[in-house]
């Protein structure tokens, strides 16, 4: 899954770099960050198990009740795109017998591998000791740990996550997921990592998450604020790193999103817009809602592409493929296993397609958005197949209109700057057009 | 006078309109895009400007009544001498150009044979330069690349069979120069050309040249008055390496669509097939774009396609549909990718279908995929609209209104011949508006 | 003795060769290469044919066994067809004994075929059909930038700063090389660019195909394109594919239509011996 | 008088060009009140829907007669065809004929277009069927029942009377019948290649998208009868496994380009539905449990399909290899198909340790340039057959 990032991009750009501008919870941030890649790096010269596993319906809080070091694929894959390192590794992977048309997430890892696993801070990154493989939202996840698992011979095991084919999760799904946690998943965590499984330790992480769970949504639901004090796309990708990764049910991550609610309480007290890599964003002339993931190879290029002309992203799909909170959901201490099921069948891409257009249209609405943009990733078939009858569905529903632009996550090969920007502006000066027409009808009457 | 100009500097084509102070077209002009754009857009400015007196010179001689009867004989004679004129001071330039390019040590010792090889064929050229622009003449296409080109190519085909002559190596000369002598841009030569050519005019319509001075007289007026270039602006893929600032340039997809609407006012749907890309625009009553299509990053089928074919056939492009419009039997291809047209044109040849059954076929592929971009952006509604340079190409239209009339039933489909020029309409439009509707003035560069 | 034709009906030329076998003596007696040029490639076939017998005084009759290769399954005076990546490498074989693989160049495809030392197709790989990297993009863009085929390669091996063009696609990387000459990017340069990304196009078929030590010949048109062969074996360092030595020959264009007519020989005193098994 | 192949392979080959599913239209018509019901690939429990007295009509795509315009509105072009083509047999009204749809769990492009349908067929069935990952009777089983229990009673509604066990019993008895002769067909065409060429097996198995089991049951036995009494001449041709086309199929053509190049498939994945459970169900006891008994046991592999075990994978495609006495694989995938090409590295990587040659080459439903799969296949049939002996 597409996964959100952790860190802002530390490309050293051509021009003397004009100061980059950070929020202090992105400085945290980013500590955190490479805290953990160099932990995992080292984890095994501690003594500790190394346990591999993909974003969307993660069990970060079960997985570190039996003390194991947490190593997320697609987060490394996307580290390696900003970082620009994944053009090479997707190549290798190809050179090593993947087609060109398959995800490039998964050839990222892969190559990252056959270059010797060096992780993105430049840290040799170990060899997992299990593939935690819950393929929640997206079936290109078991094939990507089963090729994972050809190579090195890991320890896998499976939680299959049913997907909500009709919009709902029913009693025999939730049943299912807590019948293999309870008889495959806790018992071989348990067997590989020595470690006795114990409830209550699952219980304190799980209040933790949900401490910091409220204060998230707090900090994306404040771009219903004109200006909107973030940016729900570009921005978000960073506040919700900790939370979608290694760090939910962790301490760290509480006190990460309490410092970030208060600082951006501070931006709606200010009335100020988001911080924007060029700097704050002074007038907000558009309000876009943004399905898809975004393109990590160029990410700062195409975010100014938005900032130039003023665009704001005030809510995104993106922004909850590590768990839909916003509509409700919590971690719950009361029922652990339970509410984990829920939460690995809630995700964002185990929604069905009237689910996810619900989900943009009310957005729009509760956001007083412009319009949608959706960014159609290539690699991505679980986003991306259908997207175009979301579009039009939108446009429907919501009268507002919607456009269409298309990149990669980390192929560089895929990101074509001009086409992109050619498509962002045209969408632009129709919404503007259109609005001058609109309010001169008005001003006419 | 007053004039607005709208530049379209398409991946093919660049395109300029000139509209007056009444919103009336006055002149159009068209040039290849080539690898410097702005000697394209100004080549094509230069043109329309041209085309403009044109346009007051029938004004003026249809007020004086000097030419009563003849003015519109007059008037085309006057243009084919005027562009024999260019094309004979470009010929002069490609000769010279030529002969510097073959010195050196490029050919060794064959430069002398070649350099006398060019002499001759340019002897030739220039001769039967006036049979090329005589009344009625057919021209493989109107740019001097191509008219130059292919006259060259046959001359010196047989030029170098009798002079002992590697064919091989006139051709490489050709290709070296053209680049050059299309990059120039011959603005003061315009004055006097045109009175050059009158003088042509008065000999090829001797009747005319005993009202020589009432005839020169307007001619010469227009020729003092100062056509002052009020605003223009700029749209077109190559719009953002026009030397323009950000006030001028307006994204394709918004001067198509008010292109559209001025050419035919009850526009509600607007397909534009360019060289490498289709667009699909739904407009309002008052020409304003409400949402847009274009084809994704794979350029399949786009107008570049007809291109790749014309070349595989050696054929003009004006050529292919005359041709498709002979089909009498129903082939179906598939691919509409332009690298493997070729391939497959050769593969249909070898299994015995027609030529002109293949033709039908690709047209037909071509405007499928056309179809599939509008249904996209919301599919037709009357009126139809269709414009860019494919709109020339008569096979396409018919499979369009084949296929228009199988789904979507009898419609209004508009299709202008001077459809290419679509998109500068609209940046002349804009241009006008933005004077007199919003009180700009131009922007120093 | 045997004596065989064979004859490569490619997208761009016509190559027909006649090989005559005597024991372990093998000997090349005629060869033409004609390129297609809105001409039939059938007749084209007939013609050099016709053109090779005469050439060693011959007839049709004396000639055992005449094999088609590239796209000419359907050649009516054939005996029989072998595909391209059998042929190009027994051609190759016979080019250069000691390579390990062969990468074939032509028109509209590229295909890396490993080896063994009797041309025995160890694995190969072809291009897929989002191609920029053909001989026929290389052409169109020459002829935009004014260059002539000969050119190409000592003109690219000029380049000090190669532009490698972004696209995948030839469409839009025609478009990407009309960027460059706009923004004054030199033509060897943009050549060299164009000459990379082919090669690393290539590379990455020779890797797929499991070589890592050896020599790599390529045969097809685009063999005789030295700024190719330099890239390629840029490409190979820059991938630390350093044990490969990739070398071409003069006569690589025909190397398919030499593999045709050696493997028509083999193919005769095959079924020869399987005639003579059944009659005994 | 025993039927010809001539006749058979056309009455198929009718069925299988008919984009109109004339015959789903008659089936209904002959009997007022009777219902279709429309499948994609891979797998469904066929069984549920004929004990509801239903027709199931596997919807495999549009094939390359079919030109593709509002399908393609929806689907940018970096995703497979056959969403595409379903899509446009929808729109343009071709399934009508159909009272629901069903679409498999197999990868996230039909798992989309489960919703897409919901919202465009508003007024139809249709039902996303999920098929478990683990294999434990206590855990995937019980989900699984759960899931055709669910899909059971829906029928059950539409149908206006419940599906009975009996009913259920009595279909999986005429499946197993249909498995049977379509097993018997393999095993016919791997014996003789020659008698039974690919192109028309395809044409019958195709047939059985549409057919009633038992009927298809007994035009399977009526090719294979007719196929022995044909003289057709042996060729000097490879024998090969194709695997890869699970979903999406390849066109007519392609398989007849790989025959014409020098192969024999002797065994592949087409219409993998009428063999995805590898033997006999049992016809008594509790149905569901014994379908799903089969499901989670003694099912086919697939790329869709997790493997529990690094040793799992490609166990069944070398095993087809010995069975039907192959000499190669061809890998043969859809373009911009997730499952099949990450699949494919590790069967390679397989056949490879146990030296199997292979070649790979991917196609659309609608490719029309044969020119390089002629290549492929053809040099891959050439390196076996020259070097056969050698
Ligand atoms: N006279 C003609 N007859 C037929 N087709 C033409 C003609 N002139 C141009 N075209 C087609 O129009 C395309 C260029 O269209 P145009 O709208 O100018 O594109 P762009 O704006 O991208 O340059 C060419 O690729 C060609 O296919
Ligand atoms: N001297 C040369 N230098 C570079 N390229 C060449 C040369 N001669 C021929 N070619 C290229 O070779 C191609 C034809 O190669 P060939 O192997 O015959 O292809 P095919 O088998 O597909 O016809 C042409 O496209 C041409 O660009
Ligand atoms: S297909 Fe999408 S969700 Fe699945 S691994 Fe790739 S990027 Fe992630
Ligand atoms: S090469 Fe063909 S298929 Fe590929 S992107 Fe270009 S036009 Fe599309
Ligand atoms: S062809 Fe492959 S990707 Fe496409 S729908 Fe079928 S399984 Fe999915």
């Amino acid at each position: 899954m597409s996964t959100p990032i952790q860190m802002m991009p530390s490309q050293p750009s051509k021009k003397p770099a004009p100061k980059v501008q950070k929020e202090d919870a992105m400085w945290l941030q980013k500590e955190m960050i490479n805290a953990n890649y160099h932990e995992l790096a080292t984890a095994h010269e501690r003594g500790k198990k190394v346990s591999a596993t993909f974003v969307p319906g993660n069990l970060n809080e079960l997985v570190m009740c039996f003390d194991f070091a947490r190593s997320l694929p697609e987060t490394n894959a996307l580290q390696n795109g900003m970082r620009k390192k994944s053009g090479k590794m997707i190549m290798d992977a190809e050179r090593d017998g993947q087609s060109e048309d398959v995800c490039t997430y998964v050839k990222a890892d892969l190559g990252m591998m056959l270059g010797g696993e060096i992780g993105p801070t430049g840290e040799k990154l170990p060899t997992p000791d299990l593939l935690l493989l819950s393929y929640t939202g997206c079936f290109t996840f078991m094939k990507w740990f089963e090729l994972v698992r050809q190579k090195y011979n890991c320890e896998t095991v499976m939680l299959h996550t049913p997907y909500q084919g009709d919009g709902k999760i029913s009693q025999s799904m939730r049943d299912y997921v807590v019948k293999q946690l309870k008889e495959s998943v806790i018992p071989t965590l348990e067997r590989v990592s020595g470690v006795k499984f114990d409830i209550d330790r699952l219980r304190q992480y799980m209040k933790e998450s949900a401490r910091a769970e409220d204060d998230l949504v707090k900090v994306l639901q404040s771009a219903k604020n004109r200006p909107s004090p973030i940016d729900g796309y570009f921005g978000a990708v960073y506040y919700i790193g900790p939370m979608f990764t290694a760090f939910r049910g962790t301490p760290e991550a509480t006190q990460y999103y309490d410092v970030l609610r208060k600082e951006i309480d501070a931006r709606v007290r200010d009335k100020k817009g988001p911080i924007t890599p060029e700097g704050e964003l002074t007038e907000e002339k558009y309000r876009l809602v943004v399905e898809g993931p975004p393109n990590w190879t160029s990410f700062r290029d195409f975010w100014k592409m938005f900032a130039d002309e003023g665009a704001v992203v005030v809510a995104s799909t993106y922004a909850k493929v590590g768990g839909v909170y916003d509509l409700g959901f919590r971690h719950d201490p009361d029922h652990p296993l339970e509410s984990l099921a829920e939460y690995c069948l809630g995700c964002y891409t185990n929604m069905n397609f009237p689910q996810r257009i619900d989900m943009i249209c009310r957005y729009i609405e509760e956001y007083e958005a412009d319009g949608l943009l959706i960014n159609s990733i290539k690699s991505c078939n679980s986003f991306s197949a259908g997207q175009l009858l979301m579009l039009r569905e939108v446009e429907k529903r919501t009268g507002k209109p919607a456009a269409f632009i298309e990149s990669d996550l980390v192929d560089p090969r895929y990101f074509s700057a001009a086409n992109i920007k050619n498509r962002l502006e045209s969408y632009f000066q129709m919404i503007k057009q259109k609005r001058s027409v609109a309010g001169a009808a008005v001003a006419a009457h | 006078m007053r004039c607005f100009i709208g530049i379209d500097l398409g991946s093919t084509t660049t395109k300029a309109v000139v509209i007056d102070a009444q919103q009336n077209v006055v002149g159009r002009g068209i040039t290849n895009s080539r690898s410097n754009y702005d000697t394209a857009a100004q080549i094509a400015k230069q043109e329309a400007l041209v085309n403009t007196r044109f346009h007051l010179f029938r004004e003026a001689l249809a007020k004086s009544g000097a030419l009563n009867g003849s003015l519109e004989d007059f008037l085309a004679q006057l243009e084919r001498d005027f562009r024999l004129e260019q094309f004979l001071v470009q010929l002069s330039d490609l000769e010279t150009t030529s002969i510097r390019n073959t010195e050196g040590s490029r050919f060794g010792d064959a430069s002398k044979a070649v350099a006398s090889a060019l002499t001759e064929i340019f002897k030739r050229l220039t001769t039967e330069a006036p049979e090329l622009f005589a009344p009625g003449a057919k021209r493989k296409s109107d740019f001097f690349r191509d008219i130059a080109g292919s006259r060259y190519l046959a001359i010196g085909d047989e030029v170098a069979k009798q002079g002992g002559v590697r064919y091989d190596m006139l051709c490489n000369v050709f290709d070296r120069s053209i680049i050059e002598v299309e990059n120039r841009v011959y603005g003061d030569a315009i004055s006097a050309n045109l009175l050059a050519a009158l003088d042509r005019t008065f000999v090829a319509m001797p009747e005319t040249a005993s009202r020589g001075d009432a005839v020169r007289e307007p001619i010469k007026s227009v020729l003092d008055t100062a056509l002052e270039e009020t605003y223009t602006v700029g749209t077109g893929y190559g719009r953002a390496r026009l030397p323009f600032s950000k006030e001028h340039i307006r994204s394709e997809i918004l001067c198509h669509g008010l292109g559209a609407h001025m050419m035919h006012p009850g526009t509600a749907t607007v397909l534009d097939i360019g060289g490498q890309d289709t667009k699909a625009i739904q407009v309002d009553k008052h020409g304003i774009v409400e949402s847009f299509q274009m084809n994704d990053r794979c350029a399949a089928g786009c107008g570049r396609y007809l291109g790749y074919i014309a070349d595989e056939m050696n054929m003009g492009l004006h050529e292919l549909g005359p041709l498709a419009m002979k089909s009498t039997k129903k082939i179906r291809i598939n691919s509409t990718c332009t690298v493997f047209a070729g391939a497959e044109l050769r593969d249909r040849l070898s299994l015995g279908d027609k030529r002109e059954d293949i033709m039908a076929g690709l047209h037909r592929a071509i405007i499928l995929r056309a179809m599939s971009i509008l249904a996209r952006s919301g599919g037709i509604r009357n009126e139809f609209t269709f414009t860019g340079g494919v709109a020339k190409n008569e096979a396409a239209v018919k499979a369009l209104k084949d296929l228009v009339r199988e789904n979507y039933g009898e419609l209004t489909l508009n299709i202008n011949p001077e459809s290419i020029f679509t998109g500068a309409l609209g940046g002349a439009t804009f241009a006008y508006r933005a004077v007199v509707e919003e009180g700009k003035t131009v922007e120093a560069r | 003795m045997i004596t065989t034709i064979g004859i490569d009906i490619g997208s761009g030329a016509v190559k027909t060769v006649l090989f005559r076998q005597d024991g372990d003596k093998v000997e090349w007696l005629a060869k033409r290469v004609e390129r297609i040029r809105q001409r039939s490639p059938m007749e084209l076939a007939r013609w050099t044919y016709d053109e090779v017998l005469e050439e060693v005084k011959l007839r049709p009759e004396d000639i055992q066994y005449t094999a088609t290769t590239g796209e000419g399954e359907n050649v009516t005076f054939a005996t029989g067809h072998f595909y391209s990546m059998t042929t190009h490498a027994r051609g190759g074989v016979y080019l250069c004994p000691e390579a390990k693989a062969v990468v074939d160049v032509g028109a509209l495809n590229g295909r890396a075929i490993f080896i063994d030392e009797r041309g025995k197709v160890l694995a190969s790989k072809m291009t897929s059909q989002c191609a920029s990297g053909s001989g026929q993009f290389l052409e169109n863009i020459a002829r935009y930038l004014g260059v002539a085929i000969e050119e190409i390669g000592p003109l690219s091996q000029t380049s000090k700063d190669p532009e490698k063009p972004s696209s995948i696609c030839a469409v839009l990387a025609e478009t990407d090389v009309i960027n460059m000459v706009s923004r004054g990017i030199a033509t060897p340069d943009i050549l060299k660019g164009i000459h990379l990304s082919m090669a690393s196009r290539l590379a990455k078929l020779l890797k797929v195909t499991g070589i890592k030590t050896g020599t790599v010949l390529l045969t097809g048109g685009l063999a005789l394109d030295t700024g190719l062969l330099a890239a390629l074996q840029e490409e190979l360092v820059n991938e630390k594919i350093t044990g490969i030595q990739a070398v071409s020959h003069p006569d690589s264009i025909c190397a398919g239509a030499i593999g045709a007519a050696l493997w028509g020989a083999f193919r005769h005193e095959k079924l020869r011996q399987l005639e003579q098994r059944a009659a005994a | 008088m025993a039927e010809m192949v001539k006749d058979i392979v056309g009455r198929c080959e009718a069925l299988f060009e008919d984009l109109h599913f004339d015959a789903v239209k008659q089936w209904k018509a002959a009997v007022p009140g009777r219902k279709a019901i429309g499948y994609m690939p891979v797998y469904v429990p066929r069984e549920i829907v004929h004990a509801a007295g239903m027709l199931p009509v596997g919807i495999f795509g549009g094939g390359d007669q079919m030109e593709v315009i509002q399908g393609d509105a929806y689907y940018q072009s970096y995703i497979c065809r056959i969403p595409r083509s379903t899509l446009e047999l929808g729109l343009t009204g071709r399934l009508d004929c159909l009272d629901g749809m069903l679409f498999p769990s197999i990868c996230d492009v039909i798992r989309n277009l489960s919703g897409m349908w919901q919202i465009l067929f508003k007024d139809k069935y249709v039902r996303y069927v999920d098929v478990p990952q683990n294999y434990l009777d206590s855990v995937g089983g019980e989900f699984y029942i759960h899931e055709m229990q669910v899909l059971r009673d829906d029928l059950g509604k539409l149908a206006g009377k419940p599906v009975t066990d009996d009913a259920l019993r009595a279909s999986i008895a005429v499946y197993n019948e249909n498995r049977r002769a379509v097993q018997d067909l393999y095993a016919y065409r791997a014996q003789k290649p020659w008698q039974a060429p690919t192109s028309e097996v395809y044409l019958v198995i195709r047939a059985g998208m549409v057919l009633p089991p038992e009927e298809h049951t007994k035009l399977v036995r009526d090719y294979i009868a007719a196929a022995e009494l044909e003289n057709r001449p042996k060729r000097d041709n490879a024998r090969v496994v194709l695997t890869g086309s699970f979903c999406e199929q390849p066109p007519l053509g392609l398989i007849k380009s790989i025959e014409m190049s020098g192969c024999y498939v002797v065994d592949d994945d087409f219409g993998l539905v009428m063999r995805w459970l590898l033997d006999e169900v049992p016809a008594t006891g509790d149905p569901l449990l014994e379908l799903s008994k089969a499901f989670l046991h003694r099912s086919n592999q697939q790329a869709s399909k997790y493997d529990e075990k690094k040793e799992d994978k490609g166990k069944l495609l070398v095993h087809s290899v010995k069975f039907y006495g192959a000499e190669g694989v061809i890998f043969a995938a859809p373009s911009f198909c997730d499952p099949a090409l990450l699949e494919r590295p590790m069967l390679q990587d397989v056949l490879a340790k146990q030296k199997i040659p292979y070649t790979a080459f991917k196609y659309a439903e609608n490719t029309g340039q044969m020119a390089p799969i002629r290549e492929q296949a053809g040099t891959f049939a050439d390196s076996i057959k020259l070097w056969s002996a050698a």
